[in-house]
């Protein structure tokens, strides 16, 4: 599904992630793990569009995408869920969920919405509310839920659970099983890696921009020691 | 730095003056750019027709009379670098200024100092004569205009309740300061007092509170730019009390205000059928070159060049001192605005001064006012 | 009667001012630039409005060409001047937008002349609504009725329309809109084409009231705009409008109870200094 | 060398003076001031009263300085609060308010402005060499300050505020003494115009004023002492230099700006390394 070949990326000149090969495969959820500043969220945002190539290829069901703009990639079939969700705060929950499916048709956007709401009744309570002054576990859902509105193929999820109570980040996981079931392959970037490593099927260790390890959630958990060396368990 | 400065300066210089050393040189400065650069066209090309009279008619003491103008931009600090520039060259024998207060002031002392004959053509600003005994004046006092309008207002028109509406600078405050101090006298009482900016063309606090007011007159005092938008807003507003003015005698007013226009009275405004034999001519000149947006500025300029070339003639030299002492004994000369009676021994003028008012879209002539001079 | 004149002349104005600086609402909402050549818009609109109106007769054929005439120059001032420099520090877009206001006030004095166009034929010349001791210029209530039209069309248009709802995102985060496949550089000139039309509608209007466009009409607004965003929270519309009714009540108050002691623009400036000190990020929301 | 070329010299020497002045907030503090004039306008105020009443020049200017300098120090205060474009805003509003609250006031005159301010008594070349000893100073005390710590202080501010303070360096007393510093020479400024052109009104300290001083630091090359200079010398020259561009001046000095904010936004401190680049090494 996603592939990233001998991939550099960074911020003005100084490269946050090196020489990194890493494959997504399709329908599977892939974790990056790894401490604070190892580049992970920098693989998120260049896989988004948003932080200059430096070198190497991402290739999307086998195309080139490299040097596509942000705008392109959503069209294709990849969607995000922020770091701190970043909202469009000054509009309601339904507006930020029109946004997300913006770029598809308006009756297939309208059926979306619905899916959506069935998947968070909660935001279909709120869905006139200002999504600013919703609450953490509920700006998180409504992320989740306008990143799904654009019917993507790729999600991709920058720290579901920083800032949330254990019992919201259950409910966001519970409902990333359900639409996993639909196919949806999703790169979850995580700091609770136990979390991480009970749902994901395939993890990458990312260290200082390389990647120090990879293998299936059960290969990396029995590798206990280079992999608390790099990231400790919580 | 410094010397490239000088050098750079020094070879413009040598660029700008190219006369022929026979001419008898009269330098100008007016806005021919910025905020006022309409007043400053109708006054230099008026200034070019009456010198091309001069010159055509066989010159001044039989030789051509060469103009060089000068754009202080209607600004007190380019006047000051425009003044020393004239005076440094030490080419002309006089000096005409076409323009508002604020520059003409900031000129006058320069010219004064050098001893260099200096005529405040349009500038009615009291200080500037006050500098000393080169700067004379070309046309009527700001306070004169104020204290003749209580005056008429009082005698004329029978009138003594009246709300002024003033321009925020020193023409304006110049005609606040003579209308109330004749008003006393007159019997003449304030009833609203308003002033705007320059920049102002929006008076609908203004035409509020003239509505309040409901005055017998409104006096409005300004330029043609805000006396437009001003008289339109004041008759869309349902006013209908009579307006007299100072400073409108522009064709420009009458095109912005069209039918509100009609019966406004202009002090100090000869009209578009003045009596001098040479004016049809002027006016055709000054059509032929675009230059009618402001007649008023164009006659006093033409004026300027009337009183400069009479002394002249008079003093039947170029030496500046003669010149000098020629206008301060100008007398009853007739000019493109009227006639020139003489001059105080403060170098204001003593002029007779005619009433206009706005008829079909035209400045009509409408008789002589009473003249009212300050306290000394 | 007094108050209610000033009042109504403050309202007015107040409508006037929050159609013509919308554009700068928007522009600062989406690029934080102090878009200042804002006001030759609506001076170009005012010239070109008036010149097609005195040459066809119709002010509706004047205020579509002025429309057009000032979307065409807005766009284009983003295209050639703002792109380039989105990147640089503040002063850059600002010092340049001012260069472009210098040239274009220039440029319109040199092609319409100094003194002006003047309306041939104002179907507002001296026209009032009269009922009973009182009366309002018919063109007040054409400034604010246009105003509050042209503002609702805008306001349902940014609440109800996808492109509108996209518009907002836009403004609120620019990259994560791109991401949901909002093309920003589209929104962009939506957010000139708008506010330069906009600028145009009130340039036309300005004009009918004082019969005379001038080089520099658009300083009225040049200066007053960029207090307006300040005050009514920057880039935010809803504030904005309140903030325009604001100044302009204040204003109308102002000039007529203390005209000899307070300047028209020492009101804005004051007005902005303390709002500026108390709120120093700007009224409104704060942005996370 | 006539009264001319001596008064078009006090002229470009006292931009000078004033944009350097400005320079100091905007180029080595990074804090963009569009109501500079408002300070020339106090320097130009206070030495004005003073001389018309009595004072000789030589003391009214330093009161000026002073006064301009705590007008600076109270705006000062503001830029800790409000920052960039904002500040930008701030600033520009305070430099209406002058102007509203001088044409208003009939102690300053009100719009008719302050006349006849008396001679310096130096003589026309004596005030051409007090506003040339005025530059060197202004000059000398830029030079100084972007070559010391404090100018390095400043830089860092411009550069990147939050850093400078985890460095030690406390950027709100830079700050407060760019203000303060920037201002008195303005006030030094305005001292020396009122001096020169002997006659003040309100509408001279106007937004026109700060708009061209502004423009003389960023053509000149913002934070560079000798590319203000020129741009001070080229932007006071403008209409001399330009004469023959007649009526198309201001048409020219709009696209002058845009033109270097869009390809030259060092301004002509730039050149010299453009210049350099193109030759290539060899």
């Amino acid at each position: 599904m996603l592939e990233l070949q001998d991939f550099s990326c960074g911020y003005g000149g100084t490269a946050a992630v090196e020489s990194l090969n890493c494959t997504f495969a399709a329908g599977a959820l892939t974790a990056l793990l790894g401490p604070n500043g190892a580049g992970k969220t920098s693989t998120l945002m260049a896989v988004m569009g948003h932080v200059a190539p430096m070198g190497g290829r991402i290739l999307f069901e086998g195309r080139d995408i490299t040097n596509r703009p942000p705008v392109d990639r959503s069209k294709i079939g990849i969607a995000v869920v922020p770091e701190g969700r970043q909202l469009f705060g000054d509009l309601t929950v339904e507006e930020n969920l029109i946004v997300g499916g913006y770029s598809l048709p308006v009756a297939a956007a309208r059926a979306e919405q619905e899916q959506v709401y069935s998947l968070f009744p909660r935001l279909a309570e709120r869905r006139a509310q200002i999504s600013g002054s919703l609450s953490g576990g509920e700006q998180q859902m409504l992320a989740i839920g306008r990143a799904l509105m654009a019917k993507p193929k790729l999600l991709l999820i920058d720290e579901l659970s920083l800032g949330l109570m254990p019992k919201m980040v259950d409910v966001c996981i519970e409902a990333l099983t359900r639409v996993r079931q639909n196919g949806l392959t999703i790169v979850l970037v995580e700091q609770n890696t136990s979390r991480a490593l009970s749902i994901a099927d395939h993890v990458y260790v990312l260290a200082s921009g390389r990647c120090v390890m990879h293998g299936s959630s059960a290969e990396v958990k029995d590798n206990t020691e280079i992999f608390e060396a790099y990231v400790g368990i919580h | 730095m410094m010397r490239r400065i000088v050098f750079l300066t020094a070879m413009l210089s040598a660029c700008a003056v190219t006369s022929a050393p026979a001419d008898i040189i009269i330098g100008m400065h007016a806005p021919l750019t910025g905020f006022a650069a309409v007043d400053g066209k109708s006054a230099r090309i008026a200034t070019e027709i009456a010198i091309g009279k001069i010159n055509a008619a066989g010159g001044l003491l039989g030789q051509k009379v060469q103009l060089q103008v000068f754009d202080d931009q209607g600004q007190g600090a380019q006047a000051v670098t425009i003044a020393n520039k004239i005076v440094s060259d030490n080419a002309a024998i006089l000096v005409i200024a076409d323009s508002y207060s604020e520059p003409t002031r900031a000129a006058a002392s320069i010219f004064q100092a050098a001893k260099m004959p200096y005529i405040s053509a349009v500038a009615s600003h009291p200080d500037i004569t006050k500098v000393g005994n080169y700067v004379f004046r070309g046309s009527q006092l700001g306070e004169v205009q104020g204290g003749s309008t209580a005056v008429h207002i009082a005698k004329a028109l029978k009138k003594s309740k009246v709300s002024i509406v003033t321009v925020d600078n020193d023409y304006g405050s110049s005609l606040l300061n003579g209308f109330k101090a004749a008003m006393g006298a007159q019997g003449v009482t304030l009833v609203g007092e308003y002033s705007f900016t320059m920049a102002e063309r929006q008076f609908g606090s203004v035409v509020a509170g003239l509505r309040r007011d409901n005055a017998d007159v409104i006096y409005i005092g300004g330029y043609w730019f805000q006396g437009g938008p001003l008289v339109s807003q004041i008759r869309a507003a349902g006013i209908t009390t009579p307006i007299i003015s100072s400073g409108l005698a522009a064709q420009q007013f009458i095109k912005i205000a069209g039918p509100a226009a009609e019966g406004v009275m202009i002090v100090d405004a000869t009209g578009d059928d003045n009596a001098n034999p040479e004016y049809p001519a002027f006016r055709a000149a000054l059509r032929a070159q675009e230059a009618e947006a402001n007649v008023f500025f164009s006659e006093i300029a033409h004026t300027a060049v009337d009183i400069a070339a009479n002394a002249i003639r008079r003093a039947g030299s170029t030496d500046r001192e003669k010149i000098r002492d020629a206008l301060a004994s100008t007398k009853d000369l007739r000019t493109m605005y009227g006639t020139l009676a003489s001059y105080t021994s403060g170098r204001e003028i003593i002029q007779r001064m005619p009433l206009s008012i706005v008829k079909d879209g035209k400045f009509a002539a409408s008789g002589e006012m009473e003249i009212w001079l300050p306290a000394p | 009667m007094y108050y209610v004149d000033l009042l109504i002349s403050g309202v007015a104005f107040g409508c006037l001012y929050a159609m013509a600086t919308m554009g700068l609402t928007l522009v600062y909402g989406l690029l934080r630039i102090l878009h200042i050549a804002h006001a030759a818009l609506f001076t170009l609109g005012a010239f070109v409005g008036v010149w097609v109106f005195n040459a066809s007769g119709s002010l509706i054929v004047g205020l579509i060409v002025a429309i057009l005439a000032a979307v065409v120059m807005g766009c284009l001032i983003y295209r050639l001047i703002y792109e380039s420099i989105l990147s640089q520090p503040p002063y850059v877009p600002l010092l340049a937008s001012l260069g472009v206001l210098i040239f274009l006030q220039d440029g319109f004095r040199i092609v319409f002349g100094e003194e002006g166009l003047t309306v041939r034929h104002n179907p507002f010349y001296m026209a009032n609504f009269t009922i009973g001791a009182f009366s309002i210029n018919v063109i007040y209530i054409v400034m604010a009725g246009g105003a509050l039209i042209s503002m609702a069309v805008l306001a349902f248009f940014a609440n109800y329309s996808r492109h509108g709802i996209a518009w907002r995102a836009t403004v609120s985060r620019p990259l994560l809109a791109a991401n949901f496949g909002v093309n920003v550089i589209q929104v962009r000139y939506a957010a000139f084409a708008a506010g330069s039309a906009l600028a145009a509608i009130a340039g036309v209007l300005v004009a009918l009231m004082n019969n005379l466009v001038e080089p520099h009409s658009g300083e009225l607004i040049s200066y007053k705009g960029l207090a307006i965003i300040v005050l009514g929270g920057l880039g935010n519309m809803q504030g904005a409008f309140i903030a325009s009714l604001v100044l302009g009540i204040a204003e109308s108050f102002g000039i007529g109870l203390a005209g000899r002691y307070v300047d028209r623009d020492a009101i804005a400036a004051v007005a902005l200094i303390a709002t500026l000190m108390i709120f120093p990020n700007g009224i409104g929301r704060a942005r996370t | 060398m006539t009264g001319y070329h001596l008064s078009l010299i006090s002229l470009t020497g006292i931009m000078i003076v004033f944009a350097v002045s400005l320079n100091m907030i905007m180029g080595l503090c990074g804090q963009v001031s569009l109501g500079h004039a408002a300070f020339y306008g106090v320097g130009a105020y206070v030495t004005a009263m003073m001389s018309a009443g009595g004072v000789p020049t030589l003391y009214a200017l330093p009161v000026g300085m002073l006064i301009a300098g705590l007008m600076g120090l109270i705006v000062g205060f503001a830029s800790l609060r409000v920052r960039d474009d904002f500040l930008a805003i701030t600033t520009l509003a305070v430099g209406f308010l002058f102007v509203g609250v001088v044409r208003k006031s009939r102690a300053l005159g009100g719009e008719f402005g302050i006349s006849g301010i008396p001679e310096s008594g130096l003589g026309p070349a004596g005030d051409a060499f007090l506003v040339a000893f005025c530059v060197v100073l202004t000059v000398a005390l830029s030079v100084y300050l972007s070559r010391n710590w404090t100018g390095l202080a400043f830089r860092s501010i411009s550069a990147n505020e939050e850093a400078a303070q985890t460095l030690g360096i406390n950027s709100a007393h830079y700050k407060l003494l760019a203000f303060c510093i920037g201002c008195a020479l303005a006030g030094l400024a305005g001292g020396l115009y009122a001096n020169y052109a002997r006659f003040i009104v309100p509408g001279t300290f106007g937004f026109s004023l700060s708009i061209t001083a502004a423009a003389m630091v960023v053509i000149g090359g913002i934070g560079s002492t000798a590319g203000v200079v020129a741009g001070a010398v080229l932007l006071t020259l403008f209409p001399e230099i330009f004469r023959f561009l007649g009526d198309y001046r201001m048409l020219v000095y709009g696209a002058l700006l845009v033109g270097v904010m869009l390809f030259q936004p060092k301004g002509l401190a730039g050149i010299p390394s453009m210049v350099r680049r193109w030759a290539g090494p060899r």
